[in-house]
C-alpha cells in the first residue's frame, strides 16, 4: 500500500508529509516532521502531554489520524511562541515555578492556551476543569492553575 | 518565610531549562534519535508465573527488517551480590533476571525476548513470530498468601534471612527484620489505653508521564553510547557494565531530560536490552515502554500489610508501641522494608517498642523505590492508630503529636539519637497555620498526620569553570527532575558573589565529570549542593591566588567578597579589587583556565518532618471523598529556591492523595493487572484538587553551609492517615484499607449504617 | 556501638549496646569481630552507620568522637523526590 | 503485513458504497477516541478506515419542526457551543460532553459513542431517555431506528453490514419537559462511567405526566427503565414515588464486579443517582 500525501497547515507553514493510514498525528509530529515537542505519555487520550491544537479545538494529537489533518491548521507547542518573544504563558510558567520536570508542561501550555483563547476570565474551578485532561506528576497542579489565572488577569488588565 | 539572609539563596529566580521545557525544546528521552537507528521492542510474558521450558525465534529472525533477537541466554550470569540502587539493595542474579526472564517467568509482562528491526511494524510482527513454551505455574499475588506455607514458591533457593534456627525449606519470605528498645510488653502493662489495627496498601506506581525510553550505538570497536531518562546516569552504567561485560570507560551514558521518576527511574529496564542489541544488530537501537508496559512491567512501590499496637496513658503520653509490617518486594526480594519499619515509629518518643518487618516475594513486578520508600506504608497505619487514641482520649491531635515527639536526643527503635531536628517546630507551625487555626466548615471534616523521612547524602562530584568572560559553567552529575539545576546555581552565584544570571548550571554525562549517585532520597539540593559548593570555593580560592600574584602579595592578604578579589586590609597595600571578569580574562597570562573541582561523600543530610492537615467532605450516598483544603507544613531546612520547595510539598501530598482514594493495582484471577493505564489506574487530576497550602519552617541542617535538608519525601508520607483520619471523623468509619475509593468507603459506611445501606 | 534487634540476635547473642574503644568506623568493627567473630563481614556491606544521629553512608574511615553513639542500621536511600 | 487504507468520502452514500465493499473489514472513523486506542491496542485491525468527518450531513446540527438533528460526527466541543440544543436539551449535551477530557471533546461524537457499544458510554443513557431516533443508512436505503436497539452487547451494535449511523433525531417534546443526566465517577475526570443515569419528563403544574430513565454500566447495554418511569409517570415526584422509581432501577441492574466498581455499590448507585437526576430535570422542566 502506497503511502498517504497529506498538505496540511502546521504552526502556519504550510506543510506535506506522507503518512500510513493507522499513523497517528503524534506519530507524524514526532518522527516523520521533528516536532517532538508533543509528548507520548500514554497512547490513549489519558494524559493529554500531546495536546495540540486543530482548526482551533484542543484535542490530543495520538487520537488523530495523520491523515486527518489534511486541509486543517495544527498548532504544538513549537509554534506558540511568537519569533523570540515567549508567550504569555510560557513566560509566565516560568516565573511561576509552574513546571518541575517538563514532560507535561507543553500539553498543559497548549490546552490552557485553548481556554482561555474561548474563555478569557475562568474561574479556579473553570481552568482546573479546563486542564483536568493533562496530567502532571510532579507539582500537584496548584502552581499550573495559579500561573493560568495570573494570566488570564494579566490580560484582562491590559485588555483594559 | 525567614528573613534575606543571603543574595540568591533563598530567592525564586527563574529555573536555566525554563525556556527550552515551555517552548517543546527540551530533549527528553524518546526525542533523541539517530542515523540508521532500529526499534527495539519487547516480548512479554502473557503469564504471572511459568516456567520457559524452551524459546524458538527462528521464524522471526527470518522476517525481513529483523536485525537482532535476544533472550536471557544473552546476558551471563550473575552472582548472588548486592549493589545499591538507588535506595534499596539489589541483587544482580536478579537483576539480570528481572530485565530479561531466564529460567521462569515470574510476573505478567516479565520480557522473555527483545527484537530489533527496521521498523515498529516489523518489530511486533516478530514479536509475535517468537515461540515461547511455557509450563504455567501456580501463582500469588497477594503479599499474607504469599507468606502462607502452602503458597506457591516463587524461587527454590529462598530461605528467609533473620530467622534462627535457619530455615531448611524454600519460602517467599525473603527475610525478616526485628527491631527493639526498652521492653513493648512491659509498656502495655502500663498503658491505661490500648488499640490494635490491622491495614493494608495496595502497590501503587509512581506514575511519571515519560515512559522508560532507551537509545543505544554500540561500535564494532567495543565503545557503547547510550542516551536514557533516568534518575542516575552513573547508575545506569554500572548496571549495564556489570551485566553486559563491559568496562566503564568503554560506556558513556547521557541522561536525557527526565520526565519524572519518583524512584522509579533508578534501576535497568531498557537499557541493557538496547545495547545488547545493538551489539547484536551493529546499527543504533532505540527503545522506548508504552503507557502499559511501564504499568505491568516496571516498578511500583510495594503494597503491605501493618499490624499496629499502641498503648498509652490517659494524658497521652505513648507507652508501648507494636508495629509488623509485612512488603511486598515484587517477583525478587528487596521490598523497602528496612525504611518501612524504621519510620514506622521515628515521629514519637516511645519508650518501649517492637518493631519487625518481612520481606515478602510474589508474582508482581519487582517493586522499584518510590518516594520516601516503604515510609508511607508504615505510617498509613501508625499515624491512623495515633489519631485513634486522640480521639478515644479526647486530646487535639496536633496536641497528642507534640505530647510524644521526637527531640534533639531523642533515641530511635532503631538505635541512633536523633541530632538537630524541627519535629516540634513543624507541629507548632501545623497548629498555628491559617488552615488549623479556621474552624472546619459545616459539614466537613479535619484530619492531620505526621511523617518522618531520613534523607539521605553520598557520592557527589561537581565543577565550577571559570569562562573568559567571568560567566562560571557549573557541572553536576545528577538528572534534574523538580528544578535542582536553579537550586545548584543559586548556591554557586551565593558563593561566587556573582549574578545569578551568570551562572548556568549542566548536567554532565559520565564521561565528562566524576561519579554521582543517583538523583534520590532528596540527595541533590544537599550533597550535590555541597560538591557545588566546595568546587565553587575551589575556583574561588584560585581567583584568590592568581589575584595574589597579580598584586605580588601572600594569598592570605586577599579575600574574596562581592564578586571579586579585594585587599584583606590596608596593610596589604592600596589595590583596585579584581572582579572575576578581570581575573577571568587575564587567566591565561597568571597561571592557565580556572576551574575549581570537588568530590566528596555527603554525610549528615538532616532528617525531615512534615505535618499535614487536610479538610474534606464525604457524599455518604456515593462514598465519594471531596478534598476541600489542604495543608502540608514541612521543616525544610533552607529552602534554597522556595517555589521549587513548595512544589515538592505540594507534589508529594498530590500523589499521597491519589495512594488514598484511588490508585491501585488490580489483578484477576490469572494474576493478570486489569487497569495498566491512566484510564483505571487514577492518579489526581487537576479538577481533584484544592490548592496545596504549603508552610515552610526552616531548622537548619548544622552540617550544610546554607542549612540544607533533603525536601522530597516527606511530603508524600502524611496523606493517607490525614485523609483517613478526616473520613473517619467525618463518617465515623475508620477505613484500614487503601485506597479509600468510592466503591469501598460506599461498603464501609454501608455496613456501619445498616439503616443506609437497606434504602 | 549500637545494633538492631534483629542483627544482635544474629550475632552478639542479643546484645544490643556495646561499648568499644576505636576513633574510626573501621577500628569500632574490628573491635567488635574480635568480640564476635561470628559477625566477620556483616557490617561491610548492606549497612548504614548513625555516628552520634548524623546518617553515614559507606563510612568506612569516618572519624568517632571520644564518647560517639556508633549505630549500625538497614542501608536508606530515597525513591527520588521528582 | 497489511497496511490499511484511509479513504474521506464526502456523501454518506459514498461511505456506505466503501462500507459495504470492504469485506467487513471497514471502520468508520468519527471522531476516533475509541477506534484510534483500540487500533493501538490490537483490539481492531481495520484494514479500511471511513472518516465520515467530511460528509455535511454527519458533522451538522440541524433543528426542523421541533426536532434536533445531530449529526453523528458531530464533536462534543462543537455540541458544547451550540446554544439552541443546549438549551433544548442541557441533559443530553451535558452526557456527550461528560465523555473524557476537554482535549476528547474536541473530537469524540455522540454517534461514535453509541456505536463504540460500550455500556458505559455517557451520551447514550441521555439519548435513550431522551427518546432519540438514529438515522442508519446501508447498502439497503435508510431506516430510523431508537437508539436503545442499536447497542447489542459490549462492543456489538444490532447494525447490518455496511451500515452506518448518519445522525440522531431528538424529537419535539412539550413545555415543561427538562432532561438531566447524571454519572459516577471515582475521580471528577477523565473516569469512565460506573453508573450513568439518564432522565427525561414531562411535568403539567406539580404532576410529572411523562418521563423515561435510562440506566449505563448497569448491563450489557444501556438499559430503558421502564417500570423507573413508571413510578414517577402521575406522581408529584414526591419521596414515596421517587423511592419506588430508585428501587425499579436497582431491580434493572445486571452489574458485574470489575475494576471500576462491585455490583453492589453499581446497584445501591443506580438509585441514588435516579433521585438526584429527576430533581435536575425537574427543576429544568419548571419544578418550584
Amino acid at each position: 500500500m502506497s503511502k498517504i500525501h497529506v498538505t496540511t497547515t502546521v504552526n502556519g507553514e504550510p506543510t506535506e508529509f506522507l503518512c500510513n493510514a493507522t499513523d497517528t498525528l503524534l506519530d507524524v509530529l514526532r518522527d516523520e516532521l521533528r516536532l517532538t515537542g508533543a509528548k507520548e505519555g500514554c497512547g490513549s487520550g489519558d494524559c493529554g502531554a500531546c495536546s495540540v491544537i486543530v482548526d482551533d479545538r484542543l484535542t490530543c494529537a495520538c487520537l488523530m489520524l495523520g491523515a486527518e489533518a489534511e486541509g486543517r491548521r495544527v498548532l504544538t507547542i513549537e509554534g506558540m511562541a511568537h519569533g523570540d518573544q515567549l508567550h504569555p504563558l510560557q513566560k509566565k510558567f516560568i516565573e511561576m515555578a509552574a513546571l518541575q520536570c517538563g514532560v507535561c508542561t507543553p500539553g498543559v501550555l497548549i490546552a490552557a492556551k485553548a481556554l482561555l483563547d474561548r474563555n478569557p476570565n475562568p474561574t479556579e474551578t473553570e481552568v482546573r476543569f479546563g486542564l483536568a485532561g493533562n496530567l502532571c506528576r510532579c507539582t500537584g497542579y496548584d502552581k499550573i492553575i495559579r500561573a493560568v489565572m495570573d494570566v488570564a488577569a494579566d490580560q484582562r488588565e491590559t485588555a483594559r | 518565610m525567614s528573613a534575606q539572609r543571603y543574595k540568591w539563596v533563598g530567592t525564586r529566580q527563574n529555573r536555566p531549562d525554563g525556556a527550552d521545557k515551555v517552548t517543546g525544546r527540551a530533549r527528553f528521552a524518546a526525542d533523541f534519535n539517530l542515523p540508521g537507528e532500529l526499534v527495539g521492542k519487547v516480548l512479554r510474558s502473557p503469564h504471572a508465573h511459568a516456567n520457559i521450558r524452551s524459546i524458538d525465534t527462528t521464524a522471526a529472525a527470518r522476517l525481513p527488517g529483523v536485525k537482532a533477537i535476544v533472550t536471557g541466554a544473552d546476558f551471563p550470569e550473575q552472582p548472588d551480590q548486592l549493589l545499591p540502587a538507588g535506595e534499596m539493595q539489589v541483587n544482580l542474579r536478579d537483576v539480570t533476571r528481572n530485565i530479561m526472564a531466564k529460567e521462569k517467568a515470574l510476573y505478567e509482562g516479565h520480557a522473555v525476548a527483545a527484537v530489533a528491526a527496521t521498523t515498529a511494524a516489523v518489530a511486533a510482527e516478530a514479536l509475535s513470530l517468537i515461540k515461547v513454551d511455557y509450563e504455567i505455574l501456580p501463582h500469588v499475588i497477594d503479599v499474607r498468601e504469599a507468606m502462607k506455607d502452602n503458597a506457591p514458591v516463587l524461587h527454590a533457593h529462598m530461605r528467609t534471612e533473620g530467622v534462627k534456627p535457619a530455615p531448611d525449606k524454600p519460602s517467599n519470605i525473603a527475610k525478616r527484620l526485628e527491631f527493639a528498645k526498652g521492653d513493648a510488653d512491659a509498656g502495655f502493662a502500663q498503658a491505661e489505653v490500648v488499640i490494635e489495627r490491622e491495614f493494608t496498601t495496595e502497590p501503587v506506581h509512581q506514575g511519571y508521564i515519560e515512559p522508560h525510553a532507551a537509545l543505544a550505538s554500540a561500535s564494532e570497536d567495543g565503545q557503547v553510547q547510550l542516551w536514557t531518562t533516568t534518575q542516575g546516569h552513573f547508575q545506569v552504567r554500572g548496571f549495564c557494565c556489570r551485566l553486559l561485560d563491559l568496562e566503564t570507560a568503554q560506556l558513556r551514558v547521557t541522561p536525557s531530560e527526565i520526565g519524572g521518576g519518583f524512584g522509579g527511574k533508578t534501576v535497568v529496564y531498557l537499557e541493557p536490552l538496547a545495547i545488547r542489541l545493538s551489539q547484536r544488530a551493529g546499527r543504533p537501537v532505540k527503545m522506548v515502554m508504552s503507557r502499559e508496559e511501564v504499568m505491568r512491567a516496571s516498578g511500583p512501590t510495594s503494597g503491605g500489610h501493618v499490624k499496629v499496637k499502641l498503648g498509652a496513658r490517659k494524658d497521652g503520653s505513648i507507652v508501648a508501641a507494636d508495629v509488623t509490617v509485612a512488603l511486598q518486594a515484587g517477583a525478587f526480594a528487596g521490598s523497602p522494608v528496612g525504611p518501612s519499619c524504621m519510620c514506622s515509629l521515628a515521629c514519637y518518643d516511645i519508650d518501649n517498642i517492637r518493631v519487625v518487618g518481612f520481606d515478602v516475594v510474589s508474582n508482581r513486578p519487582k517493586v522499584a523505590a518510590y518516594r520516601a520508600p516503604g515510609a508511607p506504608i508504615s505510617a498509613w497505619a501508625v499515624e491512623s492508630v495515633v489519631d485513634m487514641l486522640a480521639q478515644e482520649l479526647g486530646i487535639d491531635p496536633i496536641d497528642l503529636r507534640l505530647k510524644n515527639a521526637a527531640k534533639q536526643g531523642t533515641k530511635t527503635h532503631y538505635g541512633a539519637s536523633f541530632g538537630v531536628i524541627g519535629l516540634v517546630e513543624t507541629l507548632e507551625a501545623a497548629k498555628n497555620s491559617p488552615h488549623y487555626r479556621a474552624p472546619v466548615k459545616p459539614g466537613h471534616a479535619r484530619g492531620v498526620a505526621a511523617g518522618f523521612w531520613f534523607n539521605v547524602g553520598a557520592d557527589s562530584s561537581a565543577a565550577a569553570q571559570v569562562g573568559e568572560d567571568g560567566t562560571v559553567t557549573i557541572i553536576s552529575g545528577n538528572p534534574d527532575i523538580g528544578g535542582s539545576r536553579a537550586s545548584l546555581a543559586l548556591m554557586a552565584a551565593e558563593e561566587l558573589g556573582i549574578d545569578y544570571n551568570k551562572v548556568r548550571p549542566i548536567v554532565a554525562d559520565t564521561a565528562s565529570i566524576g561519579f554521582n549517585f543517583v538523583t534520590g532520597g532528596s540527595r541533590v539540593t544537599f550533597a550535590t549542593g555541597l560538591a557545588v559548593i566546595n568546587a565553587t570555593r575551589d575556583a574561588i580560592s584560585q581567583l584568590k591566588a592568581r589575584a595574589a600574584k597579580i598584586w605580588e602579595v601572600d594569598v592570605e592578604g586577599v579575600v574574596w567578597e562581592e564578586g571579586e578579589a579585594r585587599p584583606s586590609s590596608t596593610n596589604v597595600g592600596k589595590f583596585e579589587p579584581l572582579s572575576l571578569a578581570k581575573l577571568a580574562a587575564s587567566a591565561s597570562r597568571t597561571g592557565g583556565p580556572i576551574n575549581g573541582h570537588a568530590q566528596l561523600n555527603a554525610q549528615g543530610a538532616g532528617p525531615g518532618f512534615g505535618v499535614h492537615i487536610v479538610d474534606l467532605k464525604v457524599d455518604m450516598d456515593t462514598g465519594i471523598v471531596t478534598i476541600d483544603r489542604y495543608t502540608a507544613v514541612q521543616d525544610v531546612g533552607t529552602a534554597i529556591h522556595p517555589s521549587y520547595v513548595e512544589g515538592q510539598l505540594q507534589g508529594g501530598a498530590v500523589q499521597g492523595i491519589g495512594w488514598a482514594l484511588n490508585e491501585e493495582y488490580i489483578y484477576d484471577k490469572q494474576g493478570r493487572l486489569q487497569n495498566p493505564g491512566f484510564l483505571d489506574y487514577r492518579m489526581p487530576v487537576a479538577s481533584d484538587l484544592p490548592m496545596i497550602e504549603t508552610v515552610l519552617v526552616e531548622v537548619p541542617n548544622p552540617t550544610h553551609p546554607y542549612g540544607v535538608r533533603g525536601v522530597g519525601e516527606v511530603p508524600i508520607i502524611p496523606p493517607m492517615a490525614a485523609i483517613g483520619s478526616a473520613i473517619a471523623r467525618a463518617t465515623g468509619v475508620r477505613m484500614l484499607d487503601l485506597p479509600m475509593s468510592p466503591p469501598r468507603l460506599s461498603a464501609a459506611i454501608d455496613a456501619a449504617t445498616p439503616a443506609m445501606a437497606a434504602e | 556501638m549500637i545494633l538492631t534487634y534483629s542483627f544482635a540476635q544474629q550475632y552478639t547473642g542479643g546484645e544490643t549496646e556495646i561499648e568499644l574503644p576505636g576513633r574510626t568506623v573501621r577500628q569500632l568493627i574490628r573491635g567488635l569481630e574480635a568480640r564476635y567473630p561470628a559477625i566477620a563481614g556483616q557490617l561491610e556491606g548492606d549497612i548504614a552507620v548513625v555516628i552520634d544521629g548524623v546518617i553515614h553512608q559507606n563510612a568506612w574511615l569516618e572519624d568517632v568522637g571520644e564518647v560517639s553513639e556508633v549505630a549500625f542500621i538497614p542501608p536508606i536511600g530515597g525513591g527520588g523526590a521528582h | 503485513m497489511m497496511q490499511a487504507e484511509y479513504r474521506a468520502p464526502t456523501s454518506v452514500d459514498e461511505a456506505v458504497g466503501l462500507m459495504a465493499g470492504s469485506g467487513g473489514k471497514g471502520r468508520v472513523l468519527a471522531g476516533g477516541t475509541d477506534l484510534l486506542v483500540q487500533m493501538r491496542a490490537g483490539m481492531q485491525v481495520p484494514g479500511l478506515i471511513v472518516d465520515v468527518k467530511r460528509i455535511a450531513e454527519m458533522t451538522s446540527i440541524v433543528q426542523q419542526d421541533g426536532d434536533w438533528r445531530i449529526g453523528a460526527a458531530v464533536s462534543g466541543a462543537e455540541i458544547h457551543d451550540h446554544a439552541g440544543l443546549r438549551a433544548a436539551w442541557p441533559g443530553v449535551v451535558e452526557a456527550i460532553n461528560l465523555i473524557g477530557s476537554k482535549q476528547v471533546q474536541g473530537r469524540a461524537s455522540a454517534g461514535g459513542n453509541l456505536c463504540n457499544a460500550s455500556p458505559a458510554a455517557d451520551s447514550v443513557p441521555a439519548l435513550v431517555a431522551a427518546g432519540a431516533v438514529a438515522t442508519v443508512q446501508g447498502p439497503n436505503g435508510r431506516r430510523a431506528v431508537p437508539v436503545e436497539q442499536i447497542p447489542a452487547g459490549p462492543g456489538r451494535t444490532s447494525l447490518a453490514p455496511g451500515e452506518i449511523v448518519v445522525s440522531l433525531t431528538l424529537p419535539a417534546r412539550p413545555k415543561g419537559s427538562g432532561d438531566a443526566y447524571l454519572r459516577l465517577i471515582p475521580r471528577t475526570e477523565m473516569d469512565i462511567a460506573v453508573v450513568g443515569c439518564g432522565v427525561n419528563l414531562t411535568l403539567s403544574g406539580h404532576n410529572c405526566v411523562a418521563a423515561r430513565v435510562a440506566l449505563g454500566a448497569v448491563a450489557p447495554t444501556v438499559l430503558l427503565v421502564e417500570a423507573a418511569a413508571k413510578a414517577l409517570i402521575g406522581s408529584t415526584l414526591d419521596p414515596a414515588s421517587l423511592e419506588a422509581a430508585a428501587a425499579a432501577c436497582r431491580a434493572a441492574c445486571k452489574p458485574i464486579d470489575d475494576k471500576r466498581g462491585t455490583i453492589v455499590y453499581r446497584t445501591k448507585i443506580a438509585g441514588v443517582l435516579l433521585k438526584r437526576a429527576v430533581a435536575i430535570a425537574a427543576q429544568r422542566a419548571g419544578k418550584h
